[in-house]
């Protein structure tokens, strides 16, 4: 391997080290001062400009908290478990596009990877369950082994039919053929279902099964103190950071925002509004049961992501450039 | 019995598994206060629950014998610390009957307007704990804005937002400044209607909470009945028992308003009860400050009151169900015998039954349907 | 190593990750509700918009221990709590810290003289602030959220040491030992 | 039609995310609490500095708590040497105030009493024989309520 490729490819992973951390920093303020003002009150105030500081007083904090490990945990995948979770999450990014071309690697099977890299995630959730030897993470982490697996299905389906209209898996190609209408247009059944599988692929409200605040003390991360805690932060951001960039990249059209031209800059405003959207639906909904969640996937989800599929299948062939 | 109960069976029936022991509480977000549960799982599904109580237990009924009739006061605002004029009424009621004490009229309805004003704050503290129970973060945020402002209107009159210690045997401790219930009418009449109909929009129409409630945990008037439930929850089963109707106090009879049943006897039966008994109240309220005569709010009594030797037992519909005192005295200064019917304890009884064979997330939609109170179980 | 050595003569470096660890700390305190009674109802009004202590950066209630920094008691210990509140006290990490909301938090307050209570949670626990009143008021409560966080950043991370709660378990009576031990083992599973 | 309510609610939530905030912002702007909510106890005192307490021990014997301790002047048995609360105790019942035959007990609205030391919770409204700082000052010498004038005694 040539050495500048090399440097290249080394500085890019750095940058997206850097851009991980500033998105869970931004987030974590963004979210707690939007759900505030979803509840009538101002959120994070006196730490800085509206509070812009709160993240970096709490990750000082979480840093210098002890670390507990419990007595009977096991104590390796203890550790592993947030790295299980954040790792992959980190690695579906490199290939997710920010402008065209212009990613860390711009792979011919992008969409694949990242659903591959997905797939990995429920498994540091219940590495992080199912190590702390508490009862309460280990209902939540056969929670969220059940809801990740059962929910990835419609998911899929749902992204094939992007593959078949599109005809590649390249991320770029898929964005790129949204130039003038997006897939949100095209598919809009598939974009509800794609939205709400992805919703509950990142465990947020209403699908927050594993981290059930009021039912399962605090779920999967029971046991989890300082700066371990902070990782399960990171990783359930970052793992919503990635599901809403798929949205953004399969549905919202990417980098397009017709009939402006081309620009990264519509990519992350896009990003955040998504972010935000999903921020507004749990300051909004009650959590749903667990067994009505699985039954949803079951029941509807697929059926109707199956349904999506054979419409847009026969769409495709019918119409030239659909 | 448990074992009886179909998708219990059938489980135990088919796979032979380990159920662990989950003991939810004493320390637990949804727990009300300290209480605590101990499940049997097997999965999520409950096999069997054990309520374990009196981690609050503060032997309020103990001191009591130890204080004077006017110094319980303190601890009867303490009992049921979301229902305090409720409580103070009822053993007002209680002393009252005891000692022959006339109560003037305007004490009468004053003594209305709180009672039901209170049942609006509880039954709002009961909606935003709901709203949290089954992990929703704005209900309890959005209840708390109207609760505000009622405690706003306590605090202005009475002097104290929780613990008002303001009935006196004989009436109230002080008359209520008529700018303050001009201000509250208002409030009543539009503000607190438009946040109700928010809740409504946000929690009640909502498909998520209704799949979560419908049909859950049903419960017969027979099996209400055996297990001493009362209240909203004995409301939700077709029951039309209501002391305020069934057994006159206060103004009741003269006020135009009707008791809130539900025939379903489910979650959502007890949820749809209580969302409606809050607008009644603050239609009783409103009643109250618009036909209230004016006039004395309080007898003369003895500072250190001495009822004659006796005992009685008053029952009142409190904002959870029939409150009961049953005071003995022997003459003195102090109570010989201090006793509550609490009705939260015996809707918590019923908990065991209910959730019997519900999952882990359904058991506390169930609990929060029963609204229970610890301070009052314990005592 | 220097540093580590030298920690009795606090030099530039560590005093200045002193001062900003000291800042993070103050401004990110979450609590863990230890709920018992009417005070927690004031707490809550607390969280609520008109009083959103979030916007001091202490919004979040964990419901886990293992990640909150202050032990907030909201009222009064009995003595069939007090073991739990000691062992919610113990999950948590270091630093950490206790308010006492309210009068049965401060000295068993109105049921002082019964027979179920302990005197105050400073007999459990190693109380930081003491907030007055019964019930405490949302904004009183907010001022003693305010000296603790004066009190936090005022307190230096060099030698801190954990401090132990004074709970001493009461001598029972020899043949209720197993009972006891059969009820905490139930919890140590837990 | 299914999805109705979770639209009404997200219309809701948006509703309120783009309207007002109800915040009081406690430790910049401070509300004026009404003049009758109880928060401290203190006490009345005649614009010379003098209390107006004539240690009938009303108030001691009526507390439920034992928070008032009031100790006599042996020779003056209607003088108060020491007036002490313990706020650490006291449950803000009132019931002091409203027995007080001189209406000489108050209560104040300052709630900012935190403290690191459970006790500094104990004041003293009386400390040898003079009104102490957690008095109220008094501009009227009148009685506040009529009904104070059974008790026959000269207010002021």
């Amino acid at each position: 391997m040539n050495a500048r490729i090399f440097l290249t490819q080394l500085l890019g992973a750095l940058g997206l080290i850097v851009i991980l951390g500033f998105n869970v920093i931004i987030m974590d303020w963004w979210e707690r001062k939007l759900v505030g003002h979803i509840h009538r009150r101002p959120g994070p105030m006196h730490t800085g400009w509206h509070g812009i500081l709160q993240p970096f007083a709490d990750m000082l904090k979480m840093l210098s908290k002890e670390d507990i490990v419990p007595d009977r945990a096991d104590r390796l995948f203890f550790w592993l478990g947030p790295a299980v979770a954040v790792v992959p999450a980190f690695m579906a990014l490199a290939v997710l596009p920010l402008a065209p071309g212009f990613a860390l690697a711009d792979i011919g099977n992008g969409l694949f990877f990242v659903f591959a890299m997905q797939t990995i995630m429920p498994f540091g959730y219940t590495l992080i369950g199912w190590s702390g030897h508490n009862k309460w993470s280990l209902v939540g982490a056969l929670r969220s082994a059940a809801q990740l697996i059962s929910y990835e299905i419609p998911m899929l389906i749902v992204a094939l039919g992007i593959l078949l209209a599109a005809g590649s898996a390249r991320l770029t190609d898929i964005v790129n053929a949204q130039s003038t209408v997006w897939y949100a247009v095209k598919q809009p059944i598939g974009l509800l279902i794609f939205f709400i599988t992805a919703v509950a692929e990142m465990n947020r409200s209403p699908f927050d099964m594993p981290e059930a605040e009021s039912e399962l003390v605090a779920g999967i991360h029971t046991e989890y103190a300082g700066m371990k805690f902070g990782l399960v932060m990171m990783a359930e951001y970052t793992a919503m950071l990635v599901g809403s960039w798929m949205i953004v990249l399969l549905f919202l059209g990417g980098w397009h925002l017709w009939p402006l031209p081309p620009s990264p800059v519509w990519l992350v405003l896009k990003l955040y509004l998504v972010q935000s959207g999903i921020i507004w639906l749990r300051g909004t909904y009650l959590r749903l049961r667990v067994d009505t969640m699985m039954e949803m996937s079951w029941k509807y989800l697929i059926p109707a992501s199956l349904a999506n599929l054979m419409l847009v299948g026969v769409l495709a062939t019918t119409f030239k450039g659909f | 019995m448990i074992e009886d109960h179909p998708r219990v069976g059938r489980l135990q029936k088919d796979a032979v598994t380990e159920s662990i022991v989950l003991n939810m509480g004493p320390q637990h977000p949804s727990m009300h206060g300290v209480f605590h549960m101990q499940l049997e799982l097997s999965g999520e599904t409950i096999l069997a629950a054990r309520p374990v109580i009196g981690y609050l237990h503060r032997g309020i009924e103990k001191l009591a014998e130890h204080r004077t009739y006017a110094q319980c006061m303190v601890l009867v605002d303490r009992l049921d610390y979301i229902s305090q004029y409720c409580n103070e009424w009822a053993y007002c009621r209680a002393i009252e009957r005891l000692a022959r004490i006339e109560v003037p009229e305007r004490a009468e309805w004053l003594r209305t307007m709180y009672a039901e004003l209170v049942r609006v704050t509880s039954h709002l503290m009961w909606f935003g704990s709901v709203g949290l129970d089954l992990g929703g973060w704005t209900p309890v945020i959005y209840a708390f804005i109207p609760r505000e402002r009622i405690f706003d209107f306590f605090e202005a009159t009475t002097g104290s937002r929780l613990m008002p210690n303001y009935l006196r045997f004989g009436g109230v401790k002080e008359d209520v400044d008529p700018a303050e219930m001009e201000a509250l009418h208002a409030y009543l009449a539009k503000d607190l209607i438009d946040a109700l109909d928010e809740f409504d929009g946000l929690v009640t129409g909502n498909e998520i909470f209704l799949s979560r409630q419908r049909g859950l945990a049903p419960m017969t008037v027979d099996q209400a009945h055996a297990w001493g439930v009362t209240g909203p929850m004995l409301r939700a089963c077709g029951s039309t028992r209501d002391l305020r109707i069934d057994t006159p106090y206060g103004v009741y009879d003269r006020l135009d308003w009707e008791s809130c049943t539900d025939t379903r006897g489910d979650a959502l039966a007890r949820y749809s009860v209580r969302m409606r008994e809050m607008r009644e109240s603050a239609k009783m309220a409103l009643q109250c400050i618009e036909r209230m005569p004016a006039g004395e709010v309080r007898t003369k009594v003895a500072r250190v009151l001495r009822p004659p030797e006796g005992e009685v037992y008053v029952r009142h519909e409190s904002t959870r169900g029939e409150l009961g005192f049953h005071i003995v005295s022997d003459g003195s200064p102090k109570p010989y015998r201090f006793r509550v019917r609490s009705p939260a304890f015996m809707n918590v009884s019923s908990l065991p039954h209910l959730c019997a064979g519900a999952k882990i997330s359904e058991f506390f939609a169930i609990f929060g349907g029963i609204d229970n109170v610890m301070a009052e179980i314990d005592r | 190593m220097g540093l580590i050595e030298n920690a009795e003569r606090p030099n530039f470096i560590l005093t200045t990750i002193d001062t900003l660890l000291r800042w993070g700390r103050s401004h990110s305190l979450w609590w863990c509700n230890a709920g018992s009674a009417c005070c927690s109802l004031e707490f809550a009004a607390m969280g609520g918009a008109r009083y959103d202590m979030d916007r001091i950066g202490s919004g979040l209630v964990r419901a886990s221990p293992r990640q909150s920094d202050v032990l907030l008691i909201p009222g009064p210990i009995t003595k069939k709590m007090a073991p739990i509140f000691v062992r919610v006290y113990n999950q948590m990490p270091d630093p950490k810290w206790v308010i006492a909301m309210g009068s049965c938090a401060i000295s068993g307050g109105a049921f002082r003289e019964s027979y179920s209570m302990t005197r105050g949670a400073d007999t459990v626990l190693p109380v930081d602030v003491y907030v007055p009143g019964c019930p405490v008021r949302p904004e009183a409560l907010f001022y003693g959220l305010l000296k603790l966080r004066a009190r936090v950043r005022g307190t230096s991370n060099i030698g801190l040491a954990h401090r132990e709660p004074i709970y001493v378990p009461p001598d029972l009576p020899p043949e209720w030992e197993a009972e006891v031990r059969e009820f905490l083992g139930e919890h140590e599973a837990c | 039609m299914f999805g109705q309510g979770l639209l009404k609610g997200l219309s809701v939530t948006g509703r309120r995310m783009l309207g007002k905030t109800e915040c009081d912002m406690y430790p910049y702007r401070k509300r004026v609490l009404p003049p009758k909510s109880r928060i401290f106890l203190s006490m009345r005192a005649t614009p010379d500095g003098k209390a107006l307490c004539n240690a009938c021990l009303t108030c001691q014997q009526g507390c439920p708590d034992n928070v008032i301790r009031i100790e006599q002047d042996p020779e003056d048995r209607k003088r108060a040497v020491s007036f002490r609360v313990n706020s650490g105790r006291c449950t803000f019942c009132g019931i002091c105030e409203e027995n007080c035959p001189r209406h000489a007990l108050t209560f104040t609205q300052d709630f900012e009493r935190a403290t690191f030391d459970k006790g500094t919770l104990t004041y003293a409204l009386i400390a040898d024989g003079t009104a102490t700082g957690a008095c109220v000052i008094v501009e009227r010498t009148e009685p506040e309520h009529p009904a104070s004038a059974e008790g026959g005694e000269d207010v002021g």
